[in-house]
């Protein structure tokens, strides 16, 4: 590996030794693969035919009404199938899965949404699979598990360390140490040892392109600013790529959780709480504490429930080229019902950060201005946790009744 | 420096003995009295691992050392300021054991330094392959302690020669794929493997994961200079208590 | 009211007086807005921005292998926004309702994806809303009904007769016959007194008019066969259409239940146990006994559990274009598990009755066959339903586990 | 016929009283009994509704009759046959009052000639415009009995003419928009869509949907020919029993 994949000083491969010649062998078929012209069109193609590519922008026409700002374009990541941008990078790696000769792939999930895309890219392409969820996540996104094991997917439960999505990069390196001659680790986000962060943001700058291509034909000109949500920041680096070069301001959503104040959240980016690290194999801002030790983080979203962030990402937090901004638990479910409310839609929690930060700065705006924000997924599968959220007494009496019917 | 004291060793042993334990794992005093049985047992080095969140190249057994570790509170201060009495107690060498995220936060040159004053004679990280390590590299060199490099099945001859310039002390040779505290089967194949490392470097060889018995032991007389006995010793911590360590170190050989 | 919406013998508006007038209204509407080229322009325009028009056909090529006959593609319904078909009616008669000036609109639902839809239609739309849902379906449907209550839209629950899809088609009448001024009755499927069943059908055959043109490019010929599954007949229609006049098999497979020989199905144009009879307004094939009482009706799939069926498939029933089918809940269950498996596609528990019958026959075929399924929505929706299909022990457990955290 | 009787007797009686009752609601028993004191308490004509399992135009209240009737087992064949009893007991004229679905499956010829035999005078069938209802009129012109037809608010002066020209015996004039079962606003609003009801045909005119009272009865005077109380009586016999229907229809009038 000669380009160690730094963004500044960001990023890197900081890999046990028994891992470096898989790297190798990654960073060169996906580096071939990037050069061959073919590739690029075999993967729209199956993206179009197999997913619903390209996936719309739609005019939020109520939600421009109501704050009285900006014109808000949304793109519609949730439309594809298994319902978020996670297909983009699935389907992308699965190819180059393909040309390694391999016949497993393994992979970590926090909201689960990555995993149902791994299973579901695994079923099709003809792969045995086995996702890592942490127990915490299992608890929240139980539809997602069961999906994944529908799929044929080994889903095994993460009981080590936080028990969330870190525990499960960590498990799903454990396995890839074993088992790499046979097995690719699908990595869900822009995060991890290069070519990770690089591969995973050119699969998913899919979303970009189309949707520069997009607003340009529908809106008439560029936005002013586009939102899209950062957990590992794989659909907010797919969303921003195909903008970088033009004036337009670039704002990145993390998981205010709690509130900042409450040191109770996801926020790497946007807070004070963070500072550079190594860890899961690359250089960027952890939430960790003096000594190094990853700390606890807290989202609504699982996720964006996450420690680390893409190390370009982190370049570009210095550079000061893409804002960070985070969006309160209560902020998102706020947004969430409201989008629902007047537009139809049903961000995931995690789109639903997005959202929230296009809403708190669209009616300082004119209608001028364009924004876009990126719905990277859908919220059905979120149907537990809203529910919660909202409360919803009947959601919970029903669940007690078909308990009932379950102790029978 | 411990090259030599490792090649002198060598003379009267036919292979040497390291052991590793997790700072602070069960307490600070039971690994105290730990790092006493084995010296007392006839260890010749012994790595003290300071505990992280993600240690992502070990297994379960040592990853929930670490994790008890840490829920027991040890802090990187308190893993230093053990080895500095631990250094000036026994007379063997000690390495430091961690990922590459504790150096980094405690500052690369400072830790380094740490460790050079408090009598460590080098270190093992094992998320740090030379080529993140200029900084660590360079202040090892500075303050003459051995950086450990590992080699692995799926080293290439290449690669060997590539981190056996780099490395001191000794190479770190792991027996096979996966993490540390699985069972390793000690065959030709592993032989092949080990004369691949053989003859990439001068340096010593250690072999680690999976190494727990006399057989294992007695397999890799002639083949390495050192057995690495890694999770076997904390499972009959948790097993059978402290006491057991002793009498199981002076077994194997 | 002069063309009265006949197929043969079939179909007609047996109307309430009191609706007549409204009635009148609607089908002038209709007629002028057909005759209108801008509204189907304006037609496709919302559905590929709204909803991802067109949705892909997506070769099925682990199944095609599996059963080694025809070659297997799928229409992708499900990747249409709510997940379903059922996208591409309430969007057409939205825009009518807009032109009528109307304020409100109600609907019926069965499996709750229709509800859904006009639910999010009303929100995008700002109509009031109001569904009618039979109370076993809002047993089997629960995750639907909490998100047409987010979606803003008031859930009726109707405890009238078998408390399933007609039940809730005659309460929305009720409704509707006392606030037709301001209100619009968003009938889900073909049925119901015309011009339902030619509107319903014209908004749906969007289906067929891309998925012919897709399989001819991707496949490079006809499909020999083209199956859909027939609760109403909207998908099936919607598909069909295109493919009338060429020589192409059409199949329609209805919900066989626990088997044709135990009388819990929902068999009308594929059993003896139906008649023709005169309900919901209009004339067909009803499952009702000699004195032309409705009966029970069963299946799995709560969207295709209706006694009647479209009179426009009643009349293809008789001159034999179309050819009927039955599916039994266990042939479905095996075939949505196969089809989750091999491609990764999670058919909705309706469409899953196309699979199996289309599994039933592939093999026999060759692979200079095509065949066309019409995935008509996901399964996600269907989570309560499968995992009890399934009888998935870790999704009780998991249920009994959140029950006694709201008993707490 | 229907129309000569209706209109000989509206020399002797400002309004007359139509009521309606489910067939075997509660039972076949209490609807004979019901019909008897309805009979004896002074009312002109009777509804007879045989059950369907969709009353698309009905409420609650007679949606639930309907559905009970059911499942205790009334069938068509019984209706007929106790309307048939009912006829031949009682002087005044019977009408059944279902949906077209019943007929249909019947046999319209067939079941219209059952009801001439039977006695019965005419029939309402509210989901039966005269445009699907050609076999229906044919059967009813041939065996002179009288299909009744409705006017509703909504209906255009055009379509009343239209209508008109369909109905025999009477007009079935509905209060208002909605289902049976449901408070109507006896206004001036009724009154002018009464008028409009009234220039469009020279039949008889009945007015239901929301008749329960004295005062309604009494607005009707003069406007209409025929007050029906539908729902009401139902309601009546759910909560006081059969008994009390009597007294209820002699204190309308
Ligand atoms: C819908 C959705 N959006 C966003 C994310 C966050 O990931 P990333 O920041 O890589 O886009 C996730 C992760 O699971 C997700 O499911
Ligand atoms: C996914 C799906 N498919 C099919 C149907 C059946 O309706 P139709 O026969 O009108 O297509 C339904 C009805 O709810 C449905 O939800």
């Amino acid at each position: 590996m000669k380009d160690r994949g730094y963004y500044k000083k960001f990023g890197g491969a900081y890999l046990p030794e028994i891992l470096v010649a898989t790297f190798d062998e990654l960073v060169e078929i996906f580096q071939t693969a990037k050069n061959d012209p073919g590739f690029w069109e075999e993967y729209v193609e199956i993206m179009s035919t197999y997913s619903c590519r390209p996936t719309p922008i739609t005019f939020a026409q109520n939600l421009t009404r109501h704050f009285g700002g900006a014109r808000i374009y949304v793109k519609r990541e949730d439309l594809n199938h298994t319902g978020a941008h996670k297909a983009n990078n699935v389907i992308g790696q699965g190819l180059l899965v393909k040309r390694m000769g391999k016949t497993r792939v393994i992979a970590e999930t926090g909201a689960g949404q990555h995993g149902v895309a791994t299973a579901t890219m695994a079923a099709r392409f003809g792969f045995k699979c086995t996702i890592y969820m942490g127990e915490v996540d299992v608890q929240r996104q139980r539809p997602n598990v069961f999906w994944m094991e529908r799929l044929g997917a080994e889903v095994i439960t993460v009981t080590e360390g936080t028990r969330i999505l870190k525990d499960a990069i960590n498990e799903s390196f454990r396995d890839w140490v074993t088992h790499m001659d046979t097995t690719h680790y699908v990595l869900g986000t822009a995060c991890g040892p290069h070519p990770f962060p690089e591969m995973v943001s050119y699969f998913q700058s899919i979303i970009g392109q189309e949707a520069r291509k997009q607003i340009l034909e529908q809106a008439g000109g560029l936005p002013a600013r586009v939102y899209a949500c950062v957990g590992g920041g794989s659909n907010a680096l797919g969303t921003f790529n195909a903008f970088l070069d033009d004036p337009v301001d670039l704002v990145g959503v993390e998981a205010g959780g709690e509130g900042l104040e409450t040191g109770r959240h996801a926020c790497r980016l946007s807070s004070k709480d963070s500072s550079i690290g190594v860890a899961q194999g690359y250089k960027t801002y952890f939430l960790q504490d003096n000594d190094g030790q990853m700390r606890e983080t807290h989202s609504v979203a699982a996720g964006l429930d996450y420690v680390g962030v893409s190390p370009i990402l982190a370049q570009y937090a210095e550079t000061g080229r893409i804002r960070f901004e985070a969006a309160t638990d209560q902020e998102v479910v706020d947004a969430l019902s409201l989008t629902i409310q007047k537009e139809g839609l049903i961000p995931a929690l995690e789109s639903a950060h997005a959202f929230a930060q296009a809403f708190k700065e669209a009616p300082a705006m004119t209608p001028r201005d364009i924004i876009l924000i990126n719905q990277s997924g859908r919220g059905d599968k979120d149907i537990f946790t809203i529910a919660d959220a909202f409360a919803d007494p009947k959601w919970q009496a029903f669940i007690k009744e078909k308990a009932e019917g379950y102790h029978a | 420096m411990l090259e030599s004291y490792l090649n002198n060793r060598l003379k009267q042993k036919e292979i040497l003995l390291m052991t590793h334990i997790v700072l602070g794992y069960p307490t600070f005093e039971d690994a105290f009295k730990i790092i006493e049985s084995m010296v007392s047992a006839g260890v010749d080095l012994m790595e003290l691992q300071i505990p992280f969140s993600e240690p992502i190249a070990d297994g379960s057994v040592i990853l929930h050392a670490n994790q008890k570790a840490l829920a027991k509170g040890a802090t990187v201060k308190k893993c230093i300021d053990f080895a500095k009495t631990v250094a000036e107690t026994f007379e063997i060498p000690f390495l430091f054991m961690s990922y590459y995220n504790i150096l980094f936060k405690y500052g690369i040159e400072r830790f380094v330094d740490t460790m050079a004053e408090n009598g460590l004679q080098g270190a093992i990280v094992p998320d740090l392959p030379p080529e993140e390590g200029k900084d660590y590299l360079e202040a090892m060199d500075k303050y003459r302690l051995s950086p450990v490099f590992i080699f692995s099945p799926t080293t290439s001859d290449e690669r060997m020669n590539y981190l056996g310039d780099f490395g001191r002390g000794f190479i770190y040779c792991v027996a096979r794929k996966g993490v540390t505290g699985v069972d390793t089967d000690f065959s030709r194949q592993l032989e092949d493997y080990l004369v691949r490392c053989r003859s990439a470097t001068d340096l010593p060889l250690a072999l680690g994961f999976g190494v727990k018995e006399r057989a294992d032991i007695d397999f890799l007389k002639g083949k390495v200079d050192i057995a690495v006995i890694g999770s076997e010793t904390i499972r009959l911590v948790d097993k059978e208590g402290i006491g057991a360590v002793g009498g199981f170190i002076k077994n194997l050989r």
